[in-house]
């Protein structure tokens, strides 16, 4: 198997796997957690199937990336901040259920 | 292959045996100084050696600089968590293993 | 010699897994941190290995970046996030 | 063995182990360890991109992924248990209503999800050109030698000011909900003070560096931003202050000179060449290169006030 095929299969795990933690969890910062590993399964999709044009890849992609990756810290860091303030507003970590409101 | 070539063969695998006892240092050793001591020595000088090792393949002197300069940095940083950790943990009261 | 810096290079990365052992039962955060300390390292050592076996000078950067940024986080672990108390449960 | 069967090994392993820290940081109800195994993620990442060919990622995800993230998310955790919130610090530290048990409709939905996934991914055909020919022809016109950062700053620059208006939204996001929170930081060893003294020339140097090789090899301003920020969070970390008289100018007109920089030449671009960051090919080398100095000064800035946290001028705390 070439990197090719590894590492998108890899991606989509990683893909599925944040995903799964993003349901599943209630805690804020888990989520913050999932959706960032949500994100590296994407960019590693992306990255490895640019590599499909030889030795040369693809660079529109790696581009693409590199916005991501700075987009998605400066996303957390936005996520991390509302997290807190929910915290020291109300002492909860988690997102109320519709049920219970 | 050269005895430039044969010599950094041994260097390099010298320094992947540090690293080696590193993390078997971490992995075994039993309370966080012995840890912190089989990290950042052994870990240091493996990469240190691994270093000039690569270093005796290169041809530019501007990329030896480069290599020198990398593990200068691990060098520092990792002497100055060592100390930071260290101090911290005693700090805390953390029981050095007898 | 391509061959023997690849053979490293993955001996490096079984090191680094086996390191993974102590991120995950710790006991105590300091020794996760010590733990992921010794990630950097080893990826430093790894990626010079790789820039060697493929012969792009490059790579050489992305170590020195790594190299430059691997006190960051512990730093902010010993000045932020390192608990006042911790728990002495070391049951070696 | 050869040696694609060796990389092949290489690769598997390294795969093997992201989906294992991915998936003990999602399970552990210990949020301090989840964060942790999340950084030692981040470090693997970087190797995966120097074996993808990618190693202008592999520089920015080392940037970020090494030094940004576990920051912020260390700072965050320890404000989450910090007791001025009124609560007893192991409260937070774990998650307890975490039923350990799977959850099977996730589960078995998201078993689909990959398994759809990974049959795209199959039936890719294995060798696509993609956009690489349209970008290596027209790379001798884009003024520098970096197929990447001919497509960041050049063929793709307006993706790249509207990425640096998203940046700064996120920090207006982040101050519109309060001013930065007050952090007792602990006593200053004068080994960290020695130690960031030391690193900071270091990392200004670098980060030029890194600017200035990314015009012919792996390198650009989102990774020389990103080694910017990082000093700039070991600064605060070690107990680095502005002055109280320091007037905020100097810091806002650094937030926004990325952007308007951007702005300020797309509109120029616009009226000279009729087109929207069409540069000129005899100035665009110039032209890419004052660009990306703006904007790495106002990635570093930007970052490292993200990592604050809060607004930082704010007027009562002044009058204190």
């Amino acid at each position: 198997m070439s990197p090719q095929l590894i590492y998108p299969l890899i991606g989509a795990g990683l893909f599925s796997l944040g995903l799964y933690g993003l349901i599943v969890h209630s805690h804020l910062l888990r989520k913050i957690l999932a959706i960032n590993i949500m994100g590296s399964g994407v960019f590693l999709i992306l990255v490895a199937l640019a590599k499909r044009s030889g030795e040369m890849p693809d660079p529109v992609p790696h581009a693409m990336v590199i916005t991501g990756i700075v987009v998605a810290v400066s996303a957390t860091a936005l996520a991390l901040a509302m997290m807190l303030k929910l915290h020291t507003e109300t002492g909860r970590t988690d997102l109320p259920d519709d049920q219970q409101t | 292959m050269t005895i430039i070539d044969y010599l950094s063969i041994i260097l390099i695998i010298i320094g992947a045996f540090f690293f080696l006892a590193g993390t078997l240092g971490l992995l075994r050793f039993p309370d966080i100084y012995t840890r912190l001591h089989a990290l950042t020595k052994a870990d240091n000088l493996g990469l240190g050696i691994t270093i000039i090792g690569l270093m005796l393949q290169l041809e530019s002197i501007m990329a030896v600089g480069k290599l020198l300069l990398i593990w200068l940095l691990v060098l520092l940083s990792g002497a100055s968590v060592a100390h930071l950790i260290a101090k911290g943990a005693v700090q805390r009261k953390i029981r050095p293993w007898k | 010699m391509q061959m023997f810096y690849f053979a490293v290079a993955m001996f490096l990365l079984l090191t680094l897994i086996a390191g993974m052992w102590r991120i995950m039962r710790g006991p105590s955060t300091a020794d996760r941190i010590l733990a992921a300390q010794l990630f950097s390292t080893t990826s430093v050592a790894i990626i010079l290995l790789l820039a060697q076996a493929s012969d792009n000078s490059a790579l050489q950067d992305i170590a020195l970046v790594f190299a430059l940024l691997a006190a960051v986080t512990a730093i902010a672990f010993v000045q932020r996030a390192w608990p006042a108390e911790e728990a002495d449960n070391d049951n070696h | 063995m050869e040696i694609s069967l060796l990389s092949t090994i290489f690769d598997v392993l390294l795969g093997l182990s992201l989906l294992g820290l991915a998936w003990s940081a999602l399970a552990t109800t210990d949020l301090f360890k989840a964060v942790l195994l999340f950084i030692a993620f981040g470090l693997l990442m970087a190797l995966v991109w120097v074996r993808l060919n990618a190693p202008d990622v592999a520089l920015a995800e080392a940037a970020i992924g090494a030094g940004i993230t576990g920051a912020l998310m260390l700072s965050a955790l320890a404000r989450l248990n910090s007791p001025h919130t009124g609560r007893a610090i192991a409260s937070h530290t774990t998650d307890p209503e975490k039923d350990p048990s799977i959850q099977w409709w996730p589960f078995i939905s998201l078993v689909l999800v990959f398994i759809g996934l990974a049959y795209s991914v199959f039936t890719f055909s294995p060798a696509f050109m993609g956009l690489q020919p349209d970008v290596y022809s027209q790379l001798v016109n884009s003024g520098v030698e970096n197929p990447v950062t001919a497509v960041l700053l050049n063929f793709r620059g307006y993706d790249t000011l509207l990425e640096m208006l998203v940046l700064f939204v996120a920090l207006l996001g982040v101050w519109s909900l309060g001013e930065n929170p007050a952090v007792k930081t602990p006593f200053i060893s004068p080994v960290l003070d020695t130690l960031s003294r030391l690193l900071t020339p270091v990392f200004i140097l670098v980060a030029a560096y890194i600017l200035w090789v990314g015009a012919h090899a792996p390198g650009g301003a989102f990774q020389a931003g990103s080694i910017l920020g990082a000093a700039g969070i070991l600064l605060l970390l070690s107990g680095w202050q502005l002055r109280k008289d320091t007037s905020s100018l100097f810091f806002r007109v650094l937030l926004l000179a990325g952007p308007l920089a951007f702005v300020a030449l797309a509109a120029i671009t616009l009226l000279i060449q009729g087109q929207l960051l069409e540069y000129p090919p005899a100035q665009a080398g110039l032209l890419i290169l004052i660009l990306e100095t703006f904007a790495t000064l106002s990635i570093g800035v930007t970052l490292a006030a993200l990592f604050l946290g809060g607004f930082p001028w704010s007027k009562n705390r002044a009058l204190k």
